[in-house]
């Protein structure tokens, strides 16, 4: 088989799972699965009303490539895709997307666990808290549970 | 070398961008590191940060203080990213 | 948070992942990930002209609504659907597919990829092959994978 | 009681469904699987494979031979599932 080569986007546009999910198979038929990892902007209980992402546009995609060649490199893939959105995103909708396909089933769900858990620490994006009270937000802190979720790829 | 800042480290020095002219002495990451933390109080008071604050050198991530500067002509400095 | 009702369809029609990744997200903030399978039909290097998805009407949809519920229990979801398509399916069509959707990532990823496992190996579905050369197909054979990997929630 | 067949039990036996009365003797799975058994050739035949045959009893799996058939109106016979 030969190396797919991952579609990675970095856009301010919304994203449109079932196009996505059709440029990886259509007019193919040695994909048995196809899964997707939605990511979506919550409100916090309603105190959020939106929320800014930064990016480093350069490297933004650089180092989503590079996770990318990373999970096809380890799974037997037949289609990756990565988007992620960038600028002011209100609750409810999508921020990142991410679809993997194979023959298999768990090389497709472990390769999409796998491109999240590393966009989550890896990918140059900083979030920052509109908040519906009107008062100054902050910048969202990364998370332990994030370093440990990507770390677990590491021990197998 | 073009030097860029992200997220509060932005805010707090208030600089997205600047082209800097570095000392000949600063070649290595933790050379720039030194020397960024000598450029003033509030760059002192960020630079101080040194597990939070990252660094990028030609858009790769770097965490080694010994890395040369060579060939590197942009150098990014952000807390850990938020994204996904 | 109230526990939320699992979505099953038994179905011969095709499934639309958009529109059902809609109706567990649309007019709620409170979602922060969305998991998608979709099982597709392979033609096994051409070998397949088609699956005949045998199954069993009354028990299908119980037995996926009692897998569906045991995640529902599990999991602190947001949203769960499961369609499972029977009849004839030509391979690059869709079979089946699992939507999750929770306030966190791993939570998505775990429900979907639970419910999956168990579908394989509890839901009552026979797939015969129809084979490109026009002679008489065989049944499929269950994988001792499928059940390995349903084995393993056991061992949570 | 009901009984239904599929996939490949169902192709061998040649009866999708029946309506079969069962002697008072039979009570339970095991019983229910011997019976079977006895009912010539090809159920022999079928029913000798007894870590390949799955039964549900009104629907829901049941692997425990001793299992009662009392309140049971339907019973189904199959192979291992390959659905997903």
């Amino acid at each position: 088989m030969s190396r797919i080569t991952p579609d990675i986007r970095i856009q301010s546009a919304d994203f449109d799972v079932a196009a996505e999910i059709a440029k990886l198979t259509d007019g193919r038929s040695d994909t048995g699965a196809v899964v997707t990892f939605t990511g979506l902007c919550r409100d916090e209980g309603g105190t959020l009303s939106a929320l800014e992402l930064e990016h480093y546009p350069g490297m933004a995609e650089a180092e989503i490539r590079r996770i990318a060649e990373e999970a096809v490199q380890r799974w037997p893939l037949t289609g990756l895709a990565a988007i992620h959105r960038h600028g002011r995103i209100a609750p409810g909708e999508n921020i990142v997307l991410v679809v993997a396909s194979s023959a298999h089933r768990q090389a497709a769900f472990e390769a999409a666990n796998f491109l999240m858990d590393f966009l989550k620490t890896r990918a140059p994006f900083w979030k920052k808290e509109h908040l519906a009270s009107g008062e100054e937000g902050q910048w969202v802190d990364a998370k332990e549970a994030d370093d440990d979720a990507a770390e677990r790829w590491k021990q197998r | 070398m073009k030097l860029i800042y992200f997220s509060w480290i932005r805010e707090r020095l208030d600089i997205a961008e600047e082209e800097a002219e570095l000392p000949e002495t600063v070649k290595t990451l933790g050379d720039l590191l030194a020397w960024q933390k000598s450029r003033g109080e509030e760059f002192e008071a960020v630079f101080a940060h040194e597990k939070v604050v990252r660094v990028a050198l030609n858009q790769e991530h770097v965490d080694d203080l010994a890395a040369s500067l060579e060939g590197v002509t942009e150098a990014a400095f952000f807390p850990p990213m938020t994204g996904g």
